[in-house]
């Protein structure tokens, strides 16, 4: 159990971040959770990789006869490293709008689609 | 708020070095840690710097503007695409490694297992990493362009009826109140 | 000619990728020639997919490995059987689903041209416009589900960004703000689960996870997950509240291809339930769990949609609405899947009916929604109760969006009668009072849409409309796309469900098929 | 945004990532870290991204070779994002 503290990491920060999106009223900070629940996911990812002692799956000046950890997950995470940063942009340029629009952040203020 | 003479000074002689770290990155990317992603972050950051040190319109008026970038984007992305499709016309692949041990660029054949590592080996890859390399260059600096410029420049409210301006109807903005 | 054939797959992506990529600087330096350009490129990339549809339908399962060379095998024998690089697999439902996104992407385009004629930064918009329209062919595709979390996210930001093209006062980014975020914690789930299925099996590939799957802990968590992500991708109603603020926002021909993009996600939710996790579970349970996330739907989003001024905001919520059947039908099939009697009785008739509403649902959707867009177009508003007598002056768009209403509300000669035929007749041997409420819903929508055609184009004349004109000849020409296969599907059913869907239907109840088209029988 | 604030009163929202949260601990039971239950796809990358590909650093090899697909999804998810931007920061006048 305490071996598989990487997975408790995981669980606990993407309870946090959860807790970010879900109970913060101000928007920057929303889009901050939904950037930690990435980590959290990308954590999870790279841990599954790991074998016990393993190095970087590199073979140039690589020390012998040691085992390579997982290269699968460390390129799924690349990508999805890169599709956080676009999203995360994505997302705090239409923050920028909506305040540049309302004058605001909060996301309570923000009703003026619900009528 | 003026930004010191040091700072732009400063700013100005680490750029280039910047640069080259990065351009070393994306080259070294199938042999060493790194790659067209990291590296192009590497290079952008040079030109957040100059984004830091120099007032964002003096940089767009001083160096490049901002769709410049935009165009060097689609540049990597289009040799990106290009050399997936020479695949299809050589191999009849989509993304087959074409130049792979075959003696041309990038084409030298490999040392097996643990080795010092050759530059001009893995064929396609160099290609996709100087690719995605510019490719990430240019649209984080890009979006980091935007992100200054948008911050001063409000957008006006004309562009705010779905229909051509012209046609609204009688000065009524339609939408809700 | 043989190697755009053999690698039909791979230019159903990279044609309007490559398109979009140059896009940006044709916007730059030939900017008269772009709108030429991309209705171009949308035929371009509509008669591809179309071309793979019709070449899966006649010779079958597509199976087409990225990076290998010509006629290498999808599951090499050197790896010891395992598809290691990227497949796509396309078998009767993508095609399916390839084909409905083809037809409306294609017919969009065209009223995209000419109702966006006006604005600046088209070069950007018509870009999205092409690699949204990528991101759902992707999607329903591939065959690996990282390919398919990449795909899911090419469609949720290019949607969220399309979304924001009309600022409206800031309306418009709020809108777009919703639906971005609701997608990417759904794709983060989705992604989540993708891990959790990669540590057990170490394959990232559908056909060898659904060849190994099994009941255990992990893959139910898995299972849960991909539920939530990909019914907050549909827009069905436990999440459904993002949906109604984005379409409504968003210019009317994106909202057309955006109910594709949604569909996209309900073919994600089918191809886990089916194939993926086809063999392992207690169907009976997952299906119910399905049937009540549609009758959900059905309900909430119908009276949801009654009370509603704004016009795009109604039509959305009767988009969430809609979705309900299609689950309805696919999960009244997902419960009887283990019953071979009941699966022959009624269970194939039910899901061939849920299927068929998707395409039909794209199309007659797709139709109103651009009626009510060439309607905003000419006046500049949104409220029904500012409209009013728009028959006088706009007979086509009139007679467009009387034929998507009477399609929505299940009226015989139209195409949305013949499916919701297939769910009304299958879900009665069910489940008599599924049934009923399939009907009292279909006939709610009909009381809301004749509601809403009085009170758009009925009525006299009213003075501040008097100068208004139809639509410019091009936006009719989409809409004239959608409202032949609005009429061709609802007249001849029979032709449309034995030749496009039945095969569609065959594909998700034999999971072993797909398997064995990507394995080859080993493993 | 509203669904954050109105639809969950503070309370249930807690109780609510309480519960996922304790749903994301159980994986934590279920897998083990530093041996994966099955390695055979990473083996084969491990073993012939060389003779494959002739990339020394294997995840190169599989971001670029093996799954370069995806890293042109990838790279178009990023363009997506600049072309979002551009589009949403656009001027009005032509």
């Amino acid at each position: 159990m305490i071996a598989n503290l990487p997975f408790i990491a995981v669980a606990l920060l993407i309870g946090i971040a959860l807790a970010t999106i879900l109970l913060k009223k101000n928007m920057i900070k929303m889009v901050m959770g939904l950037a930690m629940l990435e980590g959290a996911v990308n954590l999870f990812l790279v841990t599954l990789g790991y074998r016990e002692n393993g190095i970087a799956p590199i073979f140039t000046n690589a020390p012998e006869g040691a085992d390579m950890v997982l290269p699968t997950v460390q390129a799924l995470t690349l990508t999805n490293i890169v599709i956080g940063v676009a999203t995360t942009a994505l997302m705090l340029v239409l923050v920028m709008v909506i305040y540049k629009k309302y004058g605001t952040v909060n996301a309570d203020k923000m009703r003026r689609l619900k009528e | 708020m003026t930004i010191g003479l040091i700072v732009k000074t400063t700013g100005r002689l680490l750029v280039p070095f910047i640069f080259i770290f990065g351009f070393y990155i994306v080259a070294h990317g199938h042999l060493t840690p790194g790659g067209g992603f990291q590296g192009g972050a590497v290079i952008a950051t040079g030109v957040a710097l100059i984004l830091v040190c120099y007032h964002y319109r003096e940089c767009m008026e001083k160096f490049i503007p901002v769709s410049s970038f935009k165009l060097v984007e689609s540049a990597g992305l289009i040799l990106f695409i290009c050399t997936a499709l020479a695949g299809l016309v050589v191999a009849s692949g989509f993304l087959f490694n074409w130049l792979n041990a075959t003696g041309g660029l990038f084409g030298n054949a490999v040392a097996y297992g643990i080795n010092p590592g050759d530059l001009y080996t893995a064929g396609i890859i160099p290609v996709l990493n100087f690719a995605i390399g510019i490719e990430v260059f240019g649209a984080l600096s890009a979006v980091l362009m935007f992100m200054f410029a948008g911050l001063k420049e409000t957008t006006s409210e004309e562009d705010d009826a779905e229909l051509p301006i012209e046609n609204i109807h009688k000065g009524k903005k339609g939408g809700r109140k | 000619m043989n190697v755009l054939l053999d690698n039909l797959p791979a230019l159903l992506i990279a044609v309007p990728l490559f398109c979009a990529f140059l896009l940006p600087i044709i916007g730059r330096f030939v900017p008269k020639i772009r709108d030429a350009w991309i209705i171009c490129a949308s035929f371009a990339a509509s008669l591809v997919a179309v071309i793979t549809a019709f070449t899966v339908y006649t010779k079958g399962t597509i199976v087409y490995v990225f990076g290998a060379a010509a006629g290498s095998p999808a599951a090499p024998i050197d790896s010891g059987g395992i598809p290691f690089r990227i497949i796509f697999t396309i078998d009767g439902f993508g095609a399916f689903m390839l084909l409905s996104a083809a037809i409306v992407s294609f017919a969009v385009v065209l009223y995209l041209v000419s109702s966006q004629k006006e604005r600046t930064g088209r070069s950007e918009f018509y870009a999205l416009y092409l690699l949204l329209t990528a991101g759902i062919f992707g999607m329903v595709s591939t065959g690996d589900m990282f390919n398919f979390f990449v795909f899911l996210e090419i469609n949720s930001l290019a949607g969220a960004a399309l979304v924001s093209y009309h600022r409206r006062g800031g309306l418009a980014a709020e809108g777009a703000l919703k639906y971005l975020i609701v997608n990417t914690v759904g794709g983060l789930m989705v992604l989540f689960s993708i891990g959790l299925l990669y540590a057990q099996y170490n394959s990232l590939n559908m056909a060898v996870i659904a060849s190994q799957i099994s009941l255990s802990t992990l893959n139910i968590i898995a299972l849960v997950l991909f539920i939530a992500a990909l019914a907050m991708k549909a827009g069905s109603v436990p999440f459904h509240f993002a949906t109604p603020d984005a379409y409504s926002v968003a210019p009317s021909g994106i909202t057309a291809v955006m109910i594709v993009a949604s569909q996209a996600g309900l073919y994600g939710l089918f191809r886990v339930l089916f194939t993926l996790y086809g063999d392992a579970f207690n169907t009976v349970t997952l299906g119910w769990v399905i049937i009540v996330l549609g009758v959900l739907s059905m309900v909430i989003g119908v009276t949801m949609a009654i009370p509603q001024k704004d016009v795009k905001r109604l039509l959305a919520y009767h988009a969430v609405s809609q979705t309900g059947y299609m689950l309805l039908g696919v999960g009244v099939a997902l419960a009887v899947l283990g019953d071979p009697v009941a699966m022959t009785s009624y269970g194939q008739t039910a899901m061939e009916g849920g299927l068929f509403h998707i395409i039909n649902h794209a199309m007659y959707k797709g139709l109103l929604f651009l009626a009510v867009g060439a309607v905003i177009y000419r006046t500049g508003v949104w409220s029904l109760n500012k409209m009013g007598g728009l028959g006088h002056n706009m007979k086509w768009t009139m007679i467009f969006f009387l034929i998507g209403a009477l399609a929505i509300a299940g009226i015989p000669p139209f195409n949305g009668f013949a499916s919701k035929l297939m769910i009304y007749e299958s879900v009665f041997a069910f489940n008599p009072a599924l049934s009923i409420i399939a009907m009292v819903v279909s006939i709610l929508t009909l009381a809301s849409f004749m509601k809403v055609f009085h009170s758009m184009f009925m009525g006299p004349q009213l003075p501040e409309y008097a100068e208004v004109k139809e639509v410019p000849k091009l936006m009719i020409a989409g809409m004239v796309i959608l409202t032949i296969f609005v009429i061709g599907f609802g007249l001849f059913p029979d032709l449309v469900v034995n030749n496009l869907v039945a095969p569609a239907a065959d594909a998700l109840i034999n999971n072993s098929a797909y398997i064995t088209a990507v394995l080859g029988g080993g493993l | 945004m509203k669904e954050a604030g109105s639809i969950f009163q503070p309370k249930v929202a807690i109780v609510l990532i309480v519960l996922v949260t304790l749903i994301f601990l159980l994986p934590a039971f279920g897998l083990t870290f530093g041996a994966p239950a099955a390695t055979m796809t990473d083996q084969y990358y491990i073993d012939n991204s060389q003779t494959e590909t002739g990339a020394n650093n294997v995840v190169t090899a599989v971001v670029f070779d093996f799954r370069g697909f995806d890293t042109l999804g990838e790279a178009t998810v990023l363009f997506i994002a600049v072309l979002g931007v551009a589009m949403i920061f656009r001027r009005n006048h032509k």
